[in-house]
């Protein structure tokens, strides 16, 4: 790679290196704060800088380069799973609103939109040590963010998370030494070399780093880590899992796998991918059927629509890709309000996160129930919301390029979750008086972000791509 | 327009007393019976134009193409419109009297009057879609007067009874209108009988049994006759109207217009024929076993009509007709007359409690005798010349067992319809008689005693006002001399004959029979007589009438089941049917909905939710069980990367 | 513009019918009459022009596209006519809100019925649950009813949605609902989407085994909603199938169709026969419905023009006849505080008035002759025996001689009989009650004489 | 690829780290002392490093060593991480047992 480096490489890279400062910023103005408008100053500075970082980043849309040579690449996708990652870390940062200790606002800010960083870098990752930077970086923040948390059950979070995910990572950086082994070269374009078909070495390596993506996107049977992680972690890190994590590292899955393998044979090596996405179809929404912590479920939620999102991609056809973006755009808003309306109920110990606290809310809380409602109804895939018409795309796509059972284990598990998302609307619309812990009345950060998020869901079906 | 006048009179009588009965009071009496006078009238102006040829007609509307509306009137139903308004005026007449002072005065004349306008608007329409509107509509109104004391357990039984048997009827009649429309698409009689020559003779014969279904039902014919004497629930002025002089006779009014369908089907005229014939004699039968007097009377309706389905059946139309136009006179009458002695005693039928009423009631005395004598087809009187028509038209015809039937009839319907008056006339009064000693089953007495109608006549009615006797004596005059129209030197060339030579061609070209005319009337008479002289010697005798009461006991008590349970007919319909639909219905209702079909979708979430905890219980929470699972994943991937590479 | 203020004109009404006084029944009953006349007015002056805007264009074309067909509008003006009168008639705790849900209902229904798109379809189909749902939830004896009624209905309302989506999928425009552009959809998913199709429309109809879910519902809906829901709600199943299953899928409808007969000749006999020996008056009438409606699905599915035609009047009187009966079952509970048959009694002496209503509307029910009830099965029936469906009409009529046996059974149950003694005696008839069933019984006369209007199809 | 350029050859090398792979594997499965089971991860990515140098030099190309080197650095770090974690995780429960933390299930 050539040494000599341009000022275009640093625009590339100048969103990430804005957030970065962000982090800092965050940190140096909470030692100056006073003490009871820390919190909002904190936030204020992070949703400054994460929106600055934004415009930054959609200043992009529509070029094309590639910076340090090739380490890091800007393009259509990378600007769209930026923007989605800058949308997480918002919608996330947000809820800090609500939730958490004064004293540790700052601290889990500045991770957190490091942490994003890392998300960022992957998106635009060129190159095998870029994705593997990119990931640990994210990683190592979310470790931390778990970590700090004061709240029962973060730190066996923490635990869990650090033990697995490393162990992925592991399994991924080992597919990365097979895979520089069999090309030579870190660079992603250096997989599509057709000699490497039937190359044994190669398709071992493609093998274990799929290990490490499916992990992060918590995919069956690499998802086991997500329920607990879930549930302990606190609200605001768990949306941003939930968001931010799987951005970049789809990002990472679609650059990889979708357009640097060799043409030959792809689809049999592609195959075991879109296997797993069916099968977490299936277990994500059968598991949400009996849980009892909103976030849990969420978890098991995530992992069925990741699995909805890869079998868009299985085609690998332009449209399935859109149809990919389209759906975790709209599930990126889902989960954010839902989340957001969790915040809304939560009180220092997370009510909002307690099924169980959800009954009666239609008549207690009619809005935050009725935001929930069209969540819920997204996530279900029900018209008029985004969900709808991400999985009508979904379902095309997968059609016609052949990939008919996805579809039908789509609609299949679709059908189950149904039976789950229903079970909390019909809670929320009973009118049986169940003891409710006295919620916050008004959290006017989460309850804008719930607002924004439901109207999003539905402004998201008009038009979609009419270009 | 005289037409629609004739029609709609009485509906709007009918509204009026509906609407403003509690303002009319007794007013709504008259009123109706001006209704259905000026409805006769207006018939009685179109009688010039309705005996041309082609007769009145007169175009309404049409709901589509095929479907057009409109009234007519030729002889046959100028004869019935006649005898509805007719008939119909006097028996409204007498029920001013009959009814006067019960509680819903207005709201029986308004089921009256709507009565003569469905009853109108059936003999009217030229179209299957009119007649069957009309054909329901005296359903509904038979079965609102039916349950006119409808705090009568028994009177709502039977409305629902002779309804729901009718509907079977009507749903025949709906049945053979599916047939025409799908084989004539059009609704008109004109254009069904003109196309009636193309039908194949299977069409044909389905067409007339469904519409045969619906004249059994409504005319009484066996097996759908057993709401004809449970209809008595009525008050009497509607049992001599609707269950005696029209209503039932709509059948016979129905395979008499279309003649044109039997007469070219065969087997179609054997099943009425032979339909008709089994009434008659059953009908005849089961009278003989009656006390309540106007059951008896209703089983010889039913027996008459019988005759008069057998008549137009077999083809001998201007017999059954006749049949039906004496009738309508002798039967009200006897009706009106027995309704005289019921309300002479306190709504007492019972003839075991009457007896030697001929002192207190002498025109019901009168009035009966005459009808008795006219129903037993005594030569002079009018029944005479009907009946005969009939048995010889039949024997004409060619079924010579249907005419020793018909004879046999005659002989049985003698001697019941001579029963009832010997026993109500004779011998002196039973009325203050222990039940007991006269064989009546004690729950009979309770029957009789719930039998109170609602505050009929309210008790004073004793001597019968003017209203109730001048119909009666008025109709004394045709159930004598109407038959005489039959009479002629000349089979054909009677008044009546020439009367229909238009309306039934066919009625001529009889071939000709083995057995004369004359002979026939005197076999019948004689037939009549030895009825009639079993009826003497059984109650008529000086012994006979010295001990009445204890016969008539042991005459109770040595009934025949099988005639008291009138051939357990009733039994086996409601035993098969009814409990049958009311079994199907509980069997669905409480087992199959609830625990079957509610049962499957229960099934299908309660299993979801078992997958629910199946993963639950997989999701162990232990760090080194998660690792495992992964590294079997991986274990997987390797093994697929590994080995499945392409070579 | 016109179809637009049908729609949102109830649905504004309703909701700001929320803003007045929670308990002043005579201001929210005026001001929900007179927007239930309005309505009734417009859907009446209403012309058939249509209203569309652009939904989305990926990965299908969504409009939200607003016109009457020829059924349709009959539906409107019946949907109208009943929710007036069932404003009019509404007399139960909380007035104020069961007139809200009914205008929130008409709106909703009005939707559906005037919707040129299968998406706005569907997404009315499931709105138009809601208010029925939120009633049930407010007044219904068991709040299971209204889980039992939401859970069954939507889960018609997701197959509906499936089969929508794959449409739009493969024919690339869900404008298609009476679009003459339309040609005949060939793929071999159709089948599928049919199946989707036909059940929700089975479930909502209902039709027999998909009908469990309807006695209990009507059974604890407060009478002035569930008259509109048996009246017009029910036709919304049996406007699909004319609309949409019949009218998108021509050649399988006709492949499929001997199922739907013999289902539909199930329900006739079967609701029947339940109904026969139920012992509250309400079940007795819900169940009569699934054996008429069970009519209305076997005309629709002999695909003979006369039938299809004598559907649509049979259409418009069950809309009359059931929306009077549930109307006049209403009053007689308030009146005697019991619907079971069983104790019912005497009503004929103790107010002449409602029961010289309560006769003519079950007369209505039973197909008596001169009534709209009589011609729409007259004209089926024929049109199904044309169709050469000689069983399934000699079946049918079996199902006539059935109403009548139960109707009787009703009418006479309550209306006849001894005044019973330990029942309270009330007023007669009201004027306003009378005004609220007056109009349907009119118009179940004039049909039932002069269909002419109804009966366009054939000419 | 020249093997001129090792020492031993390159299967060898493969076959090392594929040994100290699976041994850091077995090591994450069977162990129940947090502590060790990140040790054993690190064998896991020293496998992957080794694998690293090795194909560097057979391909003659620096990136491998610099990947190694990035490695490290990022392993430190997360051990740093990784340490806190486990002292605060079980600053409550005196013994150090994975299988303790096992609150969260289901």
């Amino acid at each position: 790679m050539s040494a000599n480096v341009t000022n275009a490489d640093w625009a590339a890279v100048l969103s990430i290196a804005v957030l970065g400062a962000t982090g800092l910023a965050v940190l140096v103005a909470d030692l100056l704060a006073r003490t009871f408008v820390r919190r909002y100053i904190a936030i204020a500075i992070a949703m400054i800088g994460i929106i600055a970082a934004g415009a930054i980043v959609f200043a992009q849309y529509g070029t094309h380069y590639s910076a340090f040579g090739g380490a890091f690449v800007v393009d259509y996708a990378s600007v769209l799973f930026q923007g989605i990652v800058l949308l997480g870390a918002l919608g996330s940062v947000i809820l800090y609103g609500a939730i958490g200790e004064e004293r540790r606002i700052a601290g889990a800010l500045a991770l957190m939109l490091w942490s994003a960083c890392g998300a960022m870098l992957m998106s635009g990752a060129g190159n095998l040590m870029t994705i593997f930077l990119g990931l640990e970086l994210l990683s190592l923040a979310l470790y931390a963010l778990c970590g700090i948390a004061e709240r029962a059950g973060a730190h066996e979070a923490a635990l869990k998370y650090l033990i697995l995910s490393s162990t992925a990572t592991g399994f991924l950086l080992y597919g990365m030494g097979l895979l520089f082994g069999a090309t030579g070269s870190v660079a992603l374009s250096a997989l599509s070399n057709p000699a490497l078909a039937t190359n044994p070495i190669f398709w071992t390596g493609v093998g274990l780093f799929f290990v490490g993506i499916a992990f992060k996107l918590s995919l069956v049977p690499f998802h086991t880590w997500a329920p607990d992680v879930y549930e302990g972690a606190p609200l605001p890190v768990t949306a941003f899992m939930s968001v931010a994590t799987k951005a970049g590292v789809l990002a990472v899955l679609v650059r990889v796998f979708l357009w640097s393998l060799p043409s030959q044979h792809v689809s049999d090596m592609l195959l075991p991918m879109w296997i797993v996405a069916g099968i977490s179809m299936i277990v994500g929404n059968v598991g949400m059927l009996a849980q009892r912590d909103l976030k849990r479920m969420l978890a098991y939620s995530g992992i069925a629509q990741i699995g909805y999102i890869l079998a868009a991609l299985a085609g690998g056809s332009a449209e399935g890709f859109n149809a990919a973006l389209y759906y975790f755009a709209a599930y990126s808003f889902m989960n954010l309000g839902a989340f957001a309306v969790a915040a809304m109920l939560s009180g220092d110990r997370e009510e909002g996160s307690v099924i169980a606290n959800y009954s009666g809310l239609g008549y207690r809380r009619p809005w935050a129930a009725l935001a929930m409602t069209v969540f819920l109804l997204a996530m279900a895939g029900l018209p008029p919301t985004a969900g709808f018409l991400g999985k009508v795309f979904i379902l095309r796509s997968s059609v016609e390029t052949g990939y008919v059972w996805l579809a039908a284990l789509l609609i299949v598990g679709t059908a189950i979750s149904l039976y789950a998302y229903g079970r909390i609307v019909r809670a929320m619309y009973d009118r049986s008086t169940h003891p409710v812990p006295a919620a916050k009345p008004f959290v006017p950060l989460a309850a804008l972000s719930a607002a924004i998020c439901a109207i999003a869901v539905i402004a998201l079906t008009f038009y979609p791509f009419s270009r | 327009m005289m037409l629609l006048l004739a029609l709609l009179v009485p509906l709007a009588g009918a509204i009026a007393c509906w609407a403003l009965g509690p303002w009319l009071r007794n007013l709504a009496g008259w009123l109706a019976t001006a209704a259905v006078g000026i409805s006769f009238v207006a018939t009685l102006l179109l009688w010039g134009a309705a005996t041309q040829p082609g007769g009145v007609h007169l175009a309404l509307f049409s709901w589509m193409s095929g479907f057009d509306f409109g009234l007519t009137l030729d002889p046959l139903s100028l004869l019935w419109a006649l005898i509805i308004t007719g008939v119909g005026f006097l028996i409204h007449l007498y029920s001013i009297g009959y009814m006067h002072g019960d509680r819903a005065f207005a709201r029986f004349f308004a089921y009256m009057n709507f009565f003569i306008f469905a009853m109108m608007l059936l003999v009217l329409s030229d179209n299957w879609v009119g007649l069957l509107v009309g054909w329901g509509l005296v359903g509904l109104a038979s079965y609102f007067l039916i349950g006119f004391w409808f705090e009568r357990r028994s009177a709502v039984a039977a409305a629902r009874k002779a309804f729901i048997l009718n509907v079977i009827g009507d749903v025949g009649i709906m049945f053979a209108i599916f047939l025409i429309v799908a084989n004539v698409h059009s609704i008109r009689f004109a254009d069904t009988f003109a196309a009636s020559a193309t039908f194949g003779a299977p069409l044909l014969y389905a067409i007339c049994a469904g519409l045969f279904i619906g004249a059994a039902a409504k005319s009484a014919q066996v097996p759908l006759h057993t709401w004809l004497p449970d209809a008595m629930e009525g008050p009497t002025p509607v049992s001599a109207l609707i269950h005696a002089a029209t209503m039932v006779t709509a059948g016979v009014y129905l395979v008499a217009r279309c003649a044109p369908l039997w007469s070219h089907s065969p087997r179609a005229q054997m099943l009425v024929g032979t339909i008709g014939a089994l009434t008659a004699i059953v009908g005849a039968i089961l009278g003989t076993a009656q006390w309540d007097i106007k059951r008896i009377l209703a089983y010889s309706t039913m027996s008459q009509i019988g005759y008069m389905i057998m008549g137009v059946g077999v083809g001998a139309y201007a017999g059954g007709v006749a049949h039906f136009f004496t009738h309508a006179f002798f039967k009200a009458q006897l009706f009106l007359a027995s309704g005289l002695i019921i309300h002479a005693l306190h709504n007492e039928q019972d003839v075991r409690k009457m007896g030697g009423l001929r002192a207190r009631t002498p025109l019901a005395f009168w009035a009966i005798l005459v009808g008795v004598l006219a129903i037993c087809g005594i030569p002079g009187f009018s029944g005479f010349f009907s009946k005969d028509q009939i048995i010889q038209g039949v024997l004409e015809n060619g079924h010579p067992w249907m005419y020793g039937v018909g004879l046999l009839t005659a002989g049985i319907t003698a001697y019941y319809m001579f029963r009832l008056f010997f026993i109500t006339f004779l011998g002196e009064y039973r009325g203050n008689v222990d039940p007991a000693q006269l064989g009546m089953a004690p729950e009979a007495v309770g029957a009789e005693v719930a039998h109170e109608p609602a505050s009929t006549g309210s008790g004073e009615a004793h001597a019968p006002a003017w209203v109730m006797n001048l119909p009666v004596a008025l109709l004394i005059v045709p159930s004598v001399l109407a038959g005489w129209l039959l009479f002629s030197t000349d089979g054909a060339s009677s008044p009546w004959s020439r009367f229909f030579a238009a309306q039934f061609p066919t009625a001529a070209q009889a071939s000709a029979a083995a057995v004369p005319e004359w002979a026939t009337a005197l076999i019948a008479l004689g037939v009549v007589l030895a009825g009639i002289g079993v009826a003497v010697a059984r109650y008529a005798t000086r012994s006979a009438q010295a001990n009445a009461v204890a016969r008539l006991r042991d005459e109770s008590l040595r009934m025949p089941k099988l005639l008291v349970n009138a051939f357990y007919v009733d039994t086996l319909i409601d035993g098969v049917f009814v409990r049958g639909a009311r079994l199907l219905g509980s069997l669905f209702g409480r087992i199959l909905d609830p625990h079957v079909i509610d049962g499957a979708v229960r099934g299908v979430a309660a299993s979801a939710v078992g997958f629910g905890v199946l993963v639950r219980a997989l999701q162990s929470g232990l760090v080194r069980a998660y690792a495992l699972v992964i590294v079997l994943g991986v274990g997987c991937f390797l093994a697929y990367y590994v080995f499945g590479i392409p070579r | 513009m016109l179809v637009l203020v049908l729609i949102l004109l109830p649905l504004i009404a309703g909701a700001l019918l929320f803003l007045l006084p929670r308990d002043d029944v005579a201001m929210s009953k005026s001001v929900g009459a007179v927007a239930a006349a309005a309505v009734l007015v417009l859907a009446v002056a209403e012309r058939g022009e249509s209203w569309a805007w652009r939904w989305f264009s990926h990965p299908f074309i969504a409009e939200i596209h607003f016109g009457a067909t020829y059924l349709s509008h009959w539906l409107v003006v019946l949907l109208a006519l009943c929710t007036l009168c069932a404003v009019l008639a509404s007399n139960v705790p909380r007035t104020r809100n069961m007139i809200a849900a009914l205008l929130l209902l008409e709106g909703t229904m009005a939707g559906l019925f005037l919707a040129r798109d299968l998406l706005v379809f569907a997404l009315f189909w499931d709105a138009m649950l809601l208010p029925v749902f939120f009633v049930l939830i407010g007044w219904a004896e068991h709040p299971a009813t209204a889980w039992r009624y939401f859970t069954y209905n939507f889960a018609g309302g997701l197959t509906l949605l499936l089969a929508v989506a794959a449409f739009g999928a493969l024919y690339g425009s869900t404008d298609v609902i009476g679009n003459p552009a339309y040609h005949a959809i060939a793929s071999a998913w159709a089948p599928w989407m049919l199946a989707g199709f036909a059940f929700a429309f089975l479930v909502k109809t209902p039709v027999w085994p998909f009908h469990t879910w309807m006695p209990q519902t009507y059974e604890e809906t407060p009478a002035p909603m569930v008259a509109v829901v048996s009246a017009v709600q029910s036709k919304a199943g049996l406007y699909g199938f004319i609309a949409i299953a019949f009218a998108l899928f021509p050649s399988y409808f006709r492949q499929e169709a001997p199922i739907l007969i013999v289902l539909a000749v199930i329900s006739m006999l079967y609701g029947a026969l339940v109904a026969l020996v139920q012992a509250d008056a309400k079940r007795v009438v819900a169940y009569s419905s699934l054996s008429h409606l069970g009519l209305i699905v076997l005309a629709i599915a002999s695909q003979n023009p006369l039938a299809l035609s004598g559907a649509l009047v049979y259409i418009v009187a069950h809309g009359l006849f059931s929306a009077a009966l549930f109307l006049v079952l209403g009053y007689v509970e308030e009146r005697e505080e019991t619907r079971s048959l069983a104790r019912l009694g005497g009503l004929g002496w103790a107010n002449p008035r409602l029961t010289g209503v309560f006769c003519i509307t079950a007369l209505a029910a039973l197909g008596l002759p001169g009534l709209a009830g009589f011609v729409g099965e007259l004209i089926i029936l024929i049109g199904v025996y044309q169709a050469g469906l000689v069983w399934a009409a000699i079946l049918a009529l079996v199902a006539v001689v059935l109403a009548s046996a139960y109707m009787l059974r009703l009418l006479q149950g309550a209306t006849n009989g001894a005044e019973v003694p330990d029942l309270p005696v009330r007023r007669d008839l009201t004027l306003l009650e009378g005004l609220a069933v007056a109009p349907l019984l009119a118009a179940l006369l004039y049909f039932g004489v002069y269909p002419h209007a109804l009966l366009v199809l054939m000419r | 690829m020249t093997p001129g350029l090792l020492p031993m050859p390159l299967v060898d090398y493969l076959a090392l780290s594929a040994v100290m792979f699976f041994i850091g594997v077995t090591g994450v499965i069977v162990r129940r002392n947090p502590l060790v089971m990140l040790m054993s991860i690190e064998l896991m990515f020293n496998a992957a490093n080794l694998l690293f140098v090795a194909y560097a030099r057979a391909w003659l190309n620096d990136a491998g060593h610099i990947f190694a080197f990035l490695v490290i650095t990022v392993a430190a770090a997360e051990a740093a991480i990784a340490l806190a974690i486990v002292v605060i995780a079980f600053r409550a429960s005196k013994n150090v047992d994975v299988d303790e933390a096992s609150a969260l299930r289901g």
